[in-house]
């Protein structure tokens, strides 16, 4: 069970109060009936999946309900940072090299 | 290759055993290959086995990072069953099922499919609605699937606690006779050992790290920690890496890999006839020949390649088998661990060409893959061999997420009211 | 009465109490404070099982939680557990075990014939073998394999027993309380840190509890130990648990134990749970679990009467027992011939100490002969006699050459073995640690730490107890430090005696025997011995995972903790391969074998899952209601009229609320208000209907799709005022609606002023359905002027009912006039018993949710989830009219349009009559285009919802059908086993097809 | 009761039988209360809170308590207010009425839930038993107020005191939450 940070409430709590929603940084597209049938696939479906460090949506549902994003290493399950939702995308490189990766 | 028989044991039990011959040779990689299969589990060993045996294509290398059957094909609960929704899903599994009952012959190994049946559970009124919808459709597409009431569930399973005190009690059950289990390990090596006696080379701890693509866009041979292997086609055959491999062709795929656990209990004397399981308590358990039960477990919410996974979906896994089976609360669990399970967004897999020619892809089975196993390779085969799909396959291809004319198993589970 | 073999005095057990127990039924003697191996020792029993596939005789091998053979059956109170290890068992009053795997006695195993049969056994032999005929591996192979197989019978009854959960905090949790986890405790707790010190035994101390010949700061080890113990229990941040496992090491530092609160009891207090699960949360971990001996792999090791040689000397220096009268030592490490020193020091005969070793350390050998003690020096034993308990020790003579050499034979009544140690790593390694070789210890020990852990003193293989007194104080030092950033100075117990010792073989032992004859036995549970390894090697199998699972060695109770290191070496001898490229399996938790119940905890009966009720629960109890689940909640299914079965009551249900009107409790469906300036546009791109022109009172049917496109969810929303929605789900959907709504406002459109707020359980619903319905409730509204003209069809307003605020809503799910109060959820059994009692006088009734399917499937109204499935669209449900033809967007809109959303040939939402009107169909039943179709013929669609309906008096179905709206009055079939049933597509809407009875 | 925190507001309901009494612990059924939820935007805090009479708490999981009132920190744009049954409507009118203005929320939500008074010495140890949060005083010092899981249900935790919590839960949920922590609580009265 992981301990996951909540950067709204300041505090760790244990992950089944969270419930994770998946990679991060995919929006809807802006206008959906312009976006083809291949961008469209791409918003529903298609997923980094990546083995290694991955930026990914988590809810504190049982907690605040705010959604936030974490980037955790997919292989180690470390977290290597949490930020409030809306902020930007952080370097994923940089913070893997951080880690020692 | 020596035949393996009652006969060549006991000739061999007066020789010490000292003169089996190796299951399957370690060579080292040619520089060439008419196919490369990437992944030793249990659907790239058939598909390596069935493309020499079926296609005659003998000069096929399967790449593993590891050793062969060690990933999902030696970590999974060993069910296999066809009695899917969807025709589509039903025709797939079913071939499946044909083949699970000759391939210990087939393969001259014992792989001890044991047709002991399957059964799902109904909890609720509209559980009784979706098994009925499967078992109609089963019959319609010659799937062998049938209704059980509660107390014929409990005559077909002795333990199973159909109390009408139970937080869900048990309305009835879909029974699959001819579903059961399979030895995992047995049905990685039985291939293993059938593919290299045809002339395929099973290279083991050799790591995949890219394939080279041409001017025209077709794959031209992979990358691999042992050099570079030259080959016209590949199939990717990596479970819960497939995404890692795909990407390294320029191919993203739908898919998700998430972690998957099961466990077992001691071993004691049988006490478990059959294969239960439980779509809505979240729940599956057989016992294995060596006596443990074997428990699946769910999958953690979060995408992993770690191999573990929390505590507290095992509580939920064996809080739900207790209460079935409340005997079972004192029994011990002796092992607990983890797969990686690649799911895709409707849960059926994809087998299938890529946009990359020469490039095919089989992955996204989810949980349920070891029971495809035969089915699987034999398809994939024919896909790799021919260029273009089995008919059985041909539904499961990528594009079907862009179109939407998806196979979807989990939709059709859909909580209801 | 008399334990023959229990010494004079001396061991930690209590001999003025004694206990009584039985074995296989006969009745022996122990005291309190032994083990069930102890007391059975004690009175002279080794041969306690069977082993697993040749069931071989098979006594007590070790003193702790690795053992492999004595695993027995214990009854109590009607419960029996299998597979208990007879040395972690604590001996209490009218203890009953029985041995496993034999029949029909231990002493008589007719299994046994296994054993010579043995050469057609070998490892992996039923892959070859059983093939044929086909058709007798399910009939007869399988049966009588799976019957020969396990170990102890399953428990026959369901479990009587509880079980706890605590969650738990520490800076510093510390495995195991030996020498160097009390130190640890010790250093970190004196910080003030928080510690929980666990530990598997029934005592704190670990090997403390059998080291007579040292002192520590002057003190008996055991002395030294009680005092540490008192202490740490005299301090608030510390918590002690005995009989606690650490059996699981989970990612980021949570570990979870399990405390065995009454098994030792002999008459437990029924309130206190059987066993514990702790989940801790450590921010720090000390690993102390110690080492473990490792036995020696020469031909016959598993004699009854053959022990490690630290089991030996535990049970006589803690249990007071001796393991023989005569006893052999074998060993190729010092600290056996300790064992040796203590048991002749309590007048044991020591036969003799064989050690491997051409010259074992002088100061040994000058004890062993001031003790006149025989030694052999190199020499190994090759071989053991006797049966049922070791005869005598066949020794053979170390060459040059490598060859052995016959040495004789020792008469002896046991024989105790070491082989080294092995440091258990298997926390460390759960913790997904990667243990390194150390080729001067000869063991795999902890490398670089994966979590916030260390591994401390015989668990990263140190030993000497000065060493391990000093690096369990560092370890818990450092712990602290890292945990709460503190350290303080430590006060280090000086020690003397427990030296570390040298030596230790892995592997099988040369011998002069015929090697294909023998059997040396690697993996004592499974019964893997050491030809069975090289076999695995010479079939091809390399890694360690494939021998492993080739062979079964370290896949028994212990996970090879006593069997790995020596099948690793075999294999690497045999592959010609160094230990490190040969690979090394991985430890799962759990750590020792551990209890269901203590995984399920409390979840059982009710708590199983919380059961949600309404307030009708009661009054629908009483009045004789039968519920169905539906998720969590209870609903009522029908209510039946004494001698009504279902139909009947849903047959009179339907007339009833159609002739004059019936009360339904809609209190499950999900609520959620939406508020804010921006509710309207919320609603606008959530759902596929328009919003925005919705007056204030006004309602209309919601339908809500995901981005792909398919239906999920639906419901009718009531517009309160300007900016405030009351939005109903379904039942089973509302978790989802409400985070699917939640997501799109915090991550897509979070520009939007608008709030949404679960409002599910602030309101009770009580649905009053039929003609009579406005003459029901009349008199308890207040407010609001319910004429048809003044609250028409699709109304909703705020009005109070018997006084209390609630919100009216005109709608209906059945085709009648039909009304839905809302009342808060105190005033809902109120409401509900209100409205029971009112409709009597108009003939009314109750109604369930089968009642409500059928009343809304006469009527053609969809259930999301019953008549679609996730592969659904409006256009397919026929509902083209629900989409907002002028929005830009909708949740799913995009999706629609992809290709196969818009294709020919999609199923579509439609009635189907039965030819026969009295025939059923069954829900879930296919319908197709032949009469009899051929197996594999796809079919054109399915049966969703099937009923009598009493208004029509014939049977009525809803379906989903393969270009079904286009086939109205088509005949298509439903095969069933035992025929095709013709069936007439007709439009879904069955009843009052204009819509007048709700217009009233 | 009377050293805990909006002893005031928080009372036991005197015509319920307490569910749990022993030495170690007590668990009362508390008396039915106003509860609103307010969702808003920063710009509205300063309103709402003078309208309420207490201001509104901006750091997490912490709460202000009045005479009578007691506002509860629930997420970022999200409060519970609490108030007396009575004054239910009152509450909510001075709330809608002071800023119409401003974008915001008001929900009634008074009877979504009902709350339960663990007090005791054993407190803590009884909600570890299906909380899995560090209930030390550090880390959890009196008034705060989250929401978690109890075993399998959604529950808001409040500690109004050192040895006091109230534990709230949806009103399906509390036969369940209620149910087990008596059970729980059991093995203290074992010998």
């Amino acid at each position: 069970m992981l301990l996951v940070y909540c950067p709204y409430c300041d505090v760790e709590r244990a992950e089944t109060e969270f419930s994770c929603r998946g990679q991060a940084h995919i929006s809807r597209p802006s206008d959906p009936s312009q976006t083809s049938d291949e961008d469209w696939v791409n918003y529903l479906y298609m997923r980094a999946n990546t083995k290694g460090v991955y930026a990914e949506r988590w809810r504190h549902i049982h907690g605040c309900g705010r959604f936030f994003n974490a980037v955790r290493d997919t292989v180690s399950d470390k977290f290597l940072k949490f930020y409030k939702a809306g902020e930007p995308m952080p370097d994923l490189e940089a913070l893997a090299k951080e880690a020692g990766k | 290759m020596k035949r393996y028989s009652f006969l060549e044991l006991a000739k061999n039990a007066f020789s010490a055993h000292q003169n089996w011959g190796r299951q399957w040779r370690s060579p080292e990689p040619k520089a060439e290959y008419d196919v490369v299969i990437v992944g030793a589990g249990g659907h790239g060993l058939a598909t390596a086995y069935y493309l020499a045996k079926q296609h005659g294509i003998r000069n096929v290398a399967v790449i593993e990072k590891g050793w062969l059957g060690g990933g999902n094909t030696g970590r999974n609960t060993t069910i296999v069953r066809s009695n899917y929704l969807w025709e589509e899903s039903a025709a797939l599994y079913n071939h499946a099922i044909g083949l699970w009952q000759g391939l210990s012959q087939d393969l001259n190994y014992n792989v001890m499919y044991s047709s002991r049946g399957v059964m799902m559970l109904a909890h609720t009124v509209h559980d009784v609605q979706v098994a009925q919808r499967h078992i109609h459709a089963n019959r319609l597409a010659g799937v062998q699937n049938e209704w059980l009431t509660p107390e014929q569930a409990r005559e077909y399973c002795p333990p199973l606690n159909i109390s009408k005190n139970i937080r869900y009690p048990v309305m009835g059950a879909a029974l699959q006779r001819v579903g059961g289990t399979a030895r995992h390990d047995a049905v990685a090596w039985g291939y293993a050992r059938g593919a290299d006696d045809l002339g395929v080379d099973i290279i083991q701890n050799c790591a995949v790290t890219g394939i080279k693509r041409g001017q025209d866009g077709a794959v031209e041979g992979v990358e691999t920690s042992k050099g570079f292997i030259k080959a016209k086609k590949i199939g990717v055959v990596a479970a819960g890496h497939t995404s890692t491999v795909m990407d390294m062709a320029g191919v993203r795929m739908p898919l998700e890999s998430y972690p998957l656990q099961a466990l077992v209990s001691e071993p004691v004397k049988p006490a478990f006839p059959c294969v239960v399981m439980s779509n809505t308590i979240h729940a599956y358990i057989s016992q294995s020949d060596k006596g443990e039960l074997v428990i699946g477990a769910g999958t953690d919410q979060f995408i992993s390649y770690s191999q573990t996974g929390g505590i507290h979906i095992t509580n939920h896994t064996i809080d739900a088998i207790c209460e079935l089976f409340p005997h079972f609360r004192r029994m011990r669990m002796l092992r607990n661990w983890g797969g990686i399970v690649d799911v895709t967004p409707d849960r059926s897999p994809i087998l299938s060409k890529t946009p990359v020619p020469g490039l095919y892809v089989n992955c996204g089975w989810g949980t349920g893959g070891f029971k495809a196993t035969p089915g699987s390779g034999h398809v994939f085969a024919h896909t790799i061999a021919k260029d273009e799909p089995h008919r059985i396959n041909a539904p499961f291809t990528i594009d079907r997420f862009r179109t939407g004319r998806l196979i979807d198993e989990a939709a059709a589970a859909a909580v209801a009211h | 009465m008399s334990q023959p073999f229990r010494t004079e005095k001396g061991g930690r057990i209590e001999r003025a109490e004694q206990l009584t127990f039985t074995f296989d039924g006969e009745e022996m003697h122990g005291h309190k404070g032994d083990t069930l191996a102890s007391a059975l020792l004690a009175n002279g029993v080794h041969l306690v099982g069977r082993s697993f596939k040749y069931h071989r005789p098979r006594g007590i091998l070790t003193a702790g939680s690795e053992e492999p053979n004595a695993l027995v059956g214990i009854y109590r109170n009607g419960d029996q557990t299998p597979n208990l290890r007879a040395t972690q068992v604590e001996l209490y009053q009218g203890l009953e075990a029985t041995s496993q795997n034999r029949f029909p006695s231990l002493g008589f195993d007719i299994g046994a014939v296994n054993d010579r049969l043995s050469m057609f056994f070998p490892a992996g032999f039923y892959y070859k073998t059983f093939m044929w005929p086909k058709s007798f591996w399910d009939k007869v192979y399988e049966p009588v394999i799976r019957s020969a197989a396990g170990l102890g019978k399953p428990p026959k009854n369901p479990d009587h027993d509880f079980y706890g959960n605590l969650y738990a905090h520490c800076d510093v949790l510390v495995a195991g309380s030996g020498p160097a986890g009390l130190t640890a405790a010790l250093a970190a707790a004196e910080t003030g840190a928080k510690v929980i010190l666990c530990d598997e035994q029934a005592e704190f101390g670990g090997s403390l509890l059998s080291e007579v010949n040292a002192s520590i700061d002057g003190k008996s080890p055991t002395e030294w130990a009680g005092e540490a113990i008192a202490k740490l229990d005299a301090m608030d941040n510390v918590t002690l648990l005995t009989r606690t496992t650490a059996f699981g090491y989970f990612a980021h530092n949570y570990v979870a134990l399990v405390e065995r609160v009454t098994e030792h009891l002999s008459s437990p207090d029924p309130k206190l749970p059987r066993e514990r699960l702790w989940q801790v949360r450590a921010k720090e971990v000390v690993i102390a679990s110690g080492a473990i001996e490792r036995p020696m792999v020469f031909p016959e090791n598993d004699r009854p009467g053959i022990l490690l040689a630290e089991a030996g000397r535990t049970y006589l220096n803690r249990y007071g027992v001796k393991v023989g009268h005569k006893v052999v030592v074998t060993t190729a490490c010092d600290t056996a011939w300790q064992a040796a020193f203590d048991l002749a020091d309590h007048g044991v005969e020591i036969a003799a100490i064989v050690d491997m070793r051409e010259t074992p350390p002088e100061s040994l050998l000058s004890i062993a002969k001031a003790r006149g003690i025989r030694v052999e020096a190199g020499c190994v034993v090759t071989g053991t006699l006797g049966r049922k308990r070791v005869k005598s020790a066949l020794i053979g003579r170390l060459m040059t050459s490598g060859k052995v050499a016959s040495g004789g034979q020792i008469d002896c009544d046991a024989l105790l073995m070491s082989g080294g140690w092995t440091p258990t790593v298997s926390l460390y390694s759960q913790s997904r640690g990667k243990v390194v070789w150390n080729a001067d210890m000869g063991a795999y020990v902890p490398g670089k730490s994966f979590q916030k852990e260390r591994s401390t003193g015989g668990a990263k293989g140190l030993y000497g107890l000065q060493a391990t007194l000093e690096d369990g104080y560092a370890a818990g030092e450092e712990a602290a430090k890292a945990a709460i950033g503190k350290s303080v100075k430590i006060t280090y117990a000086a020690s003397s005696g427990g030296e570390a010792g040298e030596g230790g073989t892995l592997g099988a032992l040369p011998h002069d025997r015929n090697a294909t004859k023998v059997k040396a036995f690697v993996d004592y549970q499974n019964d893997v011995t050491a030809k069975d390894v090289k076999l695995a090697v010479r079939e091809g199998m390399q890694s360690i995972e494939h021998i492993k699972r080739y062979t079964t060695t370290g896949m028994a109770t212990d996970q090879g903790r006593l069997s790995n290191m020596n099948a690793l070496q075999i294999a690497s001898g045999a592959l010609e391969k160094p230990m490190t490229d040969v690979g090394l399996t991985t430890f799962r938790q759990p750590y020792t074998p551990t209890t269901f119940g203590v995984f399920a905890g409390v979840a059982r009966g009710d708590f199983f899952d919380p059961v949600r009720k309404t307030p009708s629960h009661d009054w629908v109890v009483e009045h004789g209601g039968v519920f169905e689940d539906v998720g969590q909640w209870k609903r009522t299914w029908y209510f039946p009229k004494s001698g009504e079965d279902m139909h009947a009551a849903v047959a009179r249900e339907c007339k009833t609320v159609r002739d004059s009107v019936g009360l339904f409790d809609a209190s499950t469906l999900g609520k959620i208000e939406v508020v804010g300036p921006d509710a309207a546009e919320f609603l606008e791109r959530m759902y596929t209907n328009p919003w925005k022109k919705l007056a204030p009172g006004r309602c209309r049917y919601g339908l809500l799709l995901n981005d792909a496109g398919f239906i999920t969810d639906d419901g009718v929303i009531g517009r309160l005022a300007e900016d405030r929605f009351h939005v109903t789900t379904t039942t089973g959907g509302a978790p989802n609606v409400f985070a699917t709504m939640e997501d799109y406002l915090q991550t897509e459109w979070p520009d939007l002023d608008v709030w949404i707020t679960s409002t599910t359980e602030q309101f009770a619903v009580a649905a009053v359905q039929g003609p009579k319905a406005r003459e029901v409730i009349a008199p308890f509204i207040e407010g609001i002027d319910l004429s048809n003209d003044a609250f028409p069809h699709m109304s909703v307003k705020e009005a109070t009912f018997c006084g209390v605020p609630c919100r009216l809503f005109r709608i209906s799910f059945t085709g009648e006039l039909g009304f839905e109060i809302n009342v808060s959820r105190q005033n809902g059994t109120m409401m509900w018993e209100t409205l029971a009692k009112e409709i009597e006088k108009h003939n009314g009734t109750t109604y369930g949710t089968e009642t409500m399917h059928v009343l809304r499937a006469e009527k053609g109204y969809i259930i999301v989830g019953q008549d679609t499935d996730g592969t659904v669209t409006p256009q397919d449900a026929g509902m083209t009219w629900a989409i907002g033809k002028k929005k830009l967007d909708f949740v799913g809109k995009r999706g629609l349009d992809r290709p196969d959303l818009v294709a020919e040939n999609r199923k579509q939402f439609v009635g189907l009559f039965t030819k026969d009107p009295q025939v059923k169909l069954e829900e879930g039943a296919q319908v197709t285009s032949a009469e009899n179709p051929e197996t594999g013929t796809p079919a054109e669609g399915h049966v969703t919802s099937s009923y009598f309906s009493p208004a029509l008096g014939r049977n009525i179905a809803l379906a989903i059908v393969k270009n079904g709206h286009a086939l109205d009055g088509k005949t298509l079939y439903v095969p069933m086993p035992d025929g095709s049933i013709p069936v007439e597509i007709t439009g879904p809407v069955f009843y009052d097809k204009e819509g007048a009875r709700i217009n009233v | 009761m009377s050293d805990t925190l909006a002893n005031d507001l928080i009372t036991p309901d005197v015509d319920a039988a307490p569910l749990l009494s022993q030495p170690g612990v007590s668990m009362l059924k508390a008396a039915p209360i106003t509860r609103l939820s307010l969702r808003a935007r920063e710009a509205t805090l300063k309103d709402a809170g003078s309208a309420f009479g207490v201001e509104l708490p901006v750091k997490p999981m912490t709460c202000n308590t009045g005479q009578k009132r007691a506002v509860l920190w629930m997420g970022p744009d999200e409060w519970t207010l609490l108030a007396p049954a009575d004054d239910l409507k009152a509450t909510f009118d001075a709330i809608e009425g002071k800023h119409e203005s401003h974008s915001h929320a008001l929900v009634d939500i008074s009877e979504r839930s009902e709350a339960v008074i663990v007090s005791g010495e054993k407190a803590v140890w009884l909600l570890n038993t299906g909380i899995f949060i560090d209930f030390s005083l550090e880390t959890f010092p009196v008034g705060t107020v989250t929401r978690t899981i109890f075993h399998k249900s959604p529950v808001m935790v409040w500690r109004t005191g050192t040895d006091t919590f109230v534990v709230e839960a949806w009103v399906s949920f509390m036969d369940y939450v209620s149910g087990l922590l008596v059970q729980s609580a059991r093995e203290l009265e074992a010998a």
